[in-house]
């Protein structure tokens, strides 16, 4: 019963406020290393150095005025915010934050759920954040909100087939579909997959911007060209569930980049002996480390980059990447039958 | 005890909901949508079956049905665009000419 | 939209990348614009008719209003033609001050553009960089005059004060920061390959269809025009320095992004000369205390950071105020290039034209 | 038990959202009860041991073809609606009626028809390694099926390319 029910239920808990404090405090992060990279200050007023500034910002977003167009039509209105942060929220499940952890006497696996086919329910949870988009911009009832829609799901699902594809190299690579047995894999080899599929790795953190619709491909929420993207007529908190989503979003590309291609929650070198005192720091640990160095990569590209226009993005999805991503698995399939392994 | 019975009236009734669908609804779109529900009728079948026999051929059909319906979707909703495109409707008792 | 109706998107006036209150109808079919309607006049204070009713020392005044962007540019543009309306002589000092603040404000007005610009093609870095160099020449023209937008720093005759002690030290090391961060522009922008694919054959124009429309300034010499009224038919005191004026040759985006970056650096060059070569004497020419031109009509024009910016002004040498009082605004003239620039691109591409052409509302409206 | 729970509630879900599939008056709610309706699916496979076809069932259908649906409803933003005829009821009460018969004559194999023999009451044991005994299948035996699958979307690809061009 504690092994069913509760220990489980204890891990969704945690993680889910884990998750939902390590968002607000991103968002932090991200405004942070904005102003240092623009010479400025950034949030300093809440808090010392605006550490409070988070908890600032989603009390204003709770008491700011819910507002629904009278032309949106209500339901779909309403759901679109929650079906953008569901999917986002629930691919959590399978990702593996740590090897295990003892507590009161008892092993606990740092992944919720160790399932078969995890990585493909990570890809299908996340072609469902989808419709969120297209259905929050479809029932503001308003021109420009429309638009990005249409970009935002266009792009999403154009990038979503690139990712897909460099997944398929990694679990050639891998033999497993699981997310442990990756990390386990990765053991095995000795390397982290980066080294063994760095093309891959390259479209999955390009494809992971554009679906997390970050800067480069920031278009579906380009303020300068459709005033906000498909959120234009959300207020109060439903803005602040897709803005979480997003984040959120950010989030589950960089730990599963991490899982994938940076050896989860293992320490540089894992094989290697005379380094094995990496050990000593939780596999947590790493796995936050390396989490939050994509999530940097993240926030330096787009305080450097400008942003694409929706033609060259698209562009870059299926003549660039997706041609790369196949050529990538043929490369690995026919490596994997010449090595014999 | 759930047995292949209740999966086989399951996967009836839905077809039936879908056939209802298809006879009663008069937007193309809608219409397109049953038969999916009538295909994915199919697939519970085909899943359960493979699931009492202790085989997977069941789940290789499902995937194949699954690409049909892929298959059918881009189609019909191409026929659709182009229809509406002339017409502005549609409704399928519009749909009576064979060219234009 | 998908259908052959065209779809109708009103762009503005409350909109985060027109500049101002620019309101731009565009008829789209899809993502591209078929035509594009702009719709100006809702920053209007009728300052032209306005002016007809002041003192012509007042109306300097006014003239800050025009382009908030680069008040001293129009104050120099208003002083010279009533200047010429009087054959007033205008000391030389005052003429190489003048030329100095003219170049500065070139050079925020510059920085205004190249951040706004990048920005609107989502690289917010470069707008925050070119703000905090903004900043300096702000403070410059505080220190000279007192005010940092509406300047009012100029008078007919020449410059209201002479330049504060140490104040020419000032402005030479703003000249070597600004070259030096003009390299942080570049690398974040020049060579970058979004950068060259949001810009490179976007809004293309030639050269003759430039003139035809109108164009003036840096979107006209980026099609290979060579015209700038500094060389052409100089005022202040560019007759006496050495500068280059930058030519586009394909007359896009990216030209005009290029003639502008150089141009900060002619700006710097100028400066350098003029402050260096700042000659002794008093700053206000002899002019009268209540000034009445005669009766006549003139028109003079220089080389706003926009493009040319011209005054017509009549006096019927009777009153104390202009008798009727025209402004050829660069903003303006260049603004009707918009429909034409844009027809047949994008619609993100419409905020990467209207950045280009570098329009302030309070100068088109008046 | 749980396993009967699961499928009863299951059903019931597949079974209601259908309904509301057909009846929705809108075309966009009908296709989002068409995407729950499909994850409730989803959950039947996975209850069925299935779990590669329950995950294709989600990443396929409801992220992928369902998206197209919606996106065709959005482009085609209906000036009157499809539905307004002068007599309502006249199809809808002849199509109940054709639907019963399909309904009979459902009734009529299950009756009459012949049962197999070799269906267990007793299901499961399937593979855990279910991915790999699918793909395996795939591309051993059903090989040709699967290669002709492939061929089968290129064509529908190109149709509705070609179908949806504005100017042929």
């Amino acid at each position: 019963m504690i092994d069913l029910i509760v220990i489980p239920l204890l891990q969704i808990v945690f993680v889910l406020t884990g998750v939902l404090i390590a968002v607000m405090y991103l968002v932090l992060l991200e405004r942070k290393i904005q102003a240092w990279v623009q010479v400025r200050l950034g949030p300093m007023r809440v808090g010392p150095h605006g550490i409070l500034q988070p908890i600032a910002d989603v009390l204003k977003l709770f008491i700011k005025e819910d507002i629904t167009p009278v032309k949106a039509d209500r339901w779909v209105f309403t759901a679109a915010p929650i079906v953008v942060l569901v999917p986002a929220l629930i691919a959590f499940a399978v990702i593996p934050f740590g090897s295990s952890v003892s507590l009161f006497g008892k092993k606990i696996s740092l992944a919720i759920a160790d399932i078969n086919v995890g990585l493909l329910y990570i890809v299908a949870v996340a072609s469902l954040g989808v419709y969120g988009i297209i259905l929050g911009g479809w029932s503001s009832n308003s021109k420009y909100p429309l638009l990005a829609s249409l970009r935002a799901s266009a792009q999403l699902v154009s990038y979503e087939v690139a990712v897909t594809l460099t997944f398929v190299s990694v679990i050639l690579t891998a033999g497993t579909l699981s997310m442990v047995g990756i990390v386990n894999a990765q053991f095995n080899n000795g390397v982290w997959f980066l080294f063994v599929q760095p093309l891959a790795f390259a479209i999955y953190f390009i494809g992971g911007l554009a679906e997390t619709n970050r800067a480069p491909f920031d278009l579906p929420e380009a303020e300068q060209e459709l005033v906000g993207g498909f959120h234009t007529e959300y207020s109060g908190m439903r803005f602040a569930l897709f803005f979480l989503a997003e984040y959120t979003n950010m989030i589950i590309v960089s730990s599963v980049a991490t899982t994938l291609f940076l050896g989860g929650w293992l320490p540089p070198f894992p094989n290697v002996r005379a380094l094995a005192f990496l050990y000593y720091v939780p596999s947590w640990m790493w796995f936050t480390l390396k989490t939050l160095l994509l999530l940097y990569l993240f926030l330096w590209i787009r305080a450097t980059l400008p942003r694409y226009r929706y033609d060259q993005l698209m562009r870059i999805g299926w003549k660039v990447l997706i041609p790369l991503a196949i050529a990538n698995i043929v490369v690995t399939g026919a490596g994997k039958v010449l090595l014999g392994s | 005890m759930i047995t292949q019975t209740h999966y086989l009236v399951l996967s009836t009734a839905l077809f039936f909901i879908g056939v209802v669908g298809v006879m009663t609804r008069r937007n193309v779109i809608v219409i397109l949508l049953s038969i999916e529900l009538m295909l994915n009728a199919v697939n519970i079948n085909l899943i359960a079956f493979s699931y009492y026999l202790k085989s997977e051929i069941g789940q290789v059909f499902a995937i194949f049905v699954i690409c049909v319906a892929a298959a059918e979707a881009a189609v019909g909703l191409g026929i659709i665009l182009a229809f509406y495109r002339n017409k502005e409707t549609v409704n399928i008792d519009e749909m009576n000419l064979m060219r234009w | 939209m998908f259908n052959t109706d065209e779809l109708v998107i009103n762009m503005g006036p409350q909109h985060p990348a027109t500049h101002g209150v620019l309101r731009v109808v565009l008829k789209l079919d899809g993502e591209k614009v078929v035509d594009a309607d702009v719709v100006i006049g809702y920053l209007h204070r009728g300052i032209e008719k306005l002016s007809e009713h002041r003192d012509w020392t007042q109306i300097v005044m006014l003239t800050d209003r025009m382009d908030y962007c680069a008040s001293a540019a129009a104050n120099l543009g208003y002083c010279e033609t009533v200047e010429k309306l009087l054959s007033l002589e205008v000391p030389r000092r005052a003429r190489y001050i003048r030329t100095v603040l003219a170049e500065l404000q070139r050079i925020a007005s510059h920085l205004v553009w190249v951040g706004s610009h990048a920005m609107d093609i989502g690289a917010v870095t470069v707008f925050l960089f070119a703000l905090r160099e903004r900043e300096l020449v702000l403070d410059l023209f505080e220190e000279f005059c007192g005010a940092r937008l509406t300047y009012n720093s100029m008078r007919i005759g020449g410059v209201p004060q002479d330049i504060p002690p140490g104040w020419d030290k000032r402005v030479l090391k703003f000249c070597d920061i600004m070259d030096e961060k003009l390299a942080e522009y570049e690398t974040l922008l020049t060579r970058n390959r979004i950068w060259l694919g949001r810009t490179r054959g976007i809004g293309v124009i030639s050269g003759p269809e430039a003139v035809a429309i109108g164009l003036s300034g840096p979107p006209l010499r980026a099609s290979g025009v060579r015209r700038d009224v500094r060389k052409d038919e100089p005022y202040a005191a560019y007759d006496e320095f050495e500068f280059d004026i930058p030519l586009g040759s394909r007359g896009d985006t990216y030209d005009r992004y290029l003639v502008r970056l150089e141009e900060f650096r002619q700006s710097t060059r100028i400066i350098r000369q003029a402050i260096e070569g700042l000659p002794a004497g008093p700053v206000l020419g002899k002019a009268p205390r209540l000034i009445r031109p005669p009766a006549g009509e003139t028109y003079h024009a220089n080389e706003s950071p926009k493009g040319e910016i011209g005054f017509f002004i009549v006096s019927d040498g009777k009153s104390t105020s202009p008798y009727r009082f025209r402004v050829r605004p660069p903003s303006f003239c260049n603004l009707q290039a918009l429909p034409r620039l844009i027809r047949g691109h994008l619609v993100a591409d419409v905020i990467a034209v209207i950045g280009t052409i570098d329009i302030v509302l309070g100068e088109v409206d008046r | 038990m749980e396993g009967q729970l699961a499928f009863y509630v299951l059903s019931a879900c597949i079974l209601g959202f259908a309904v509301l599939v057909i009846t929705a008056r809108s075309t966009v709610h009908g296709i989002l009860f068409l995407v729950l309706d499909f994850l409730f699916v989803a959950g039947l496979y996975v209850l069925l041991q299935a779990q590669f076809v329950a995950v294709i069932q989600v990443l396929v259908y409801a992220g992928g073809i369902v998206i197209l649906y919606l996106f065709v409803v959005m482009l085609v933003n209906l000036k009157r609606p499809p539905e307004a005829h002068k007599d309502r009821h006249r199809r809808g009460r002849l199509g109940v009626a054709l639907s019963l018969v399909v309904l009979a004559e459902f009734v009529m194999i299950a009756l009459f028809g012949y049962v197999g023999p070799g269906v267990g009451a007793e299901g499961g044991g399937l593979s855990v390694r279910n991915v790999e005994r699918v793909g395996w299948m795939l591309y051993t035996d059903y090989l040709v099926p699967f290669e002709l699958a492939s061929v089968l979307l290129l064509v529908a690809m190109i149709g509705a390319i070609v179908l949806a061009r504005r100017e042929l």
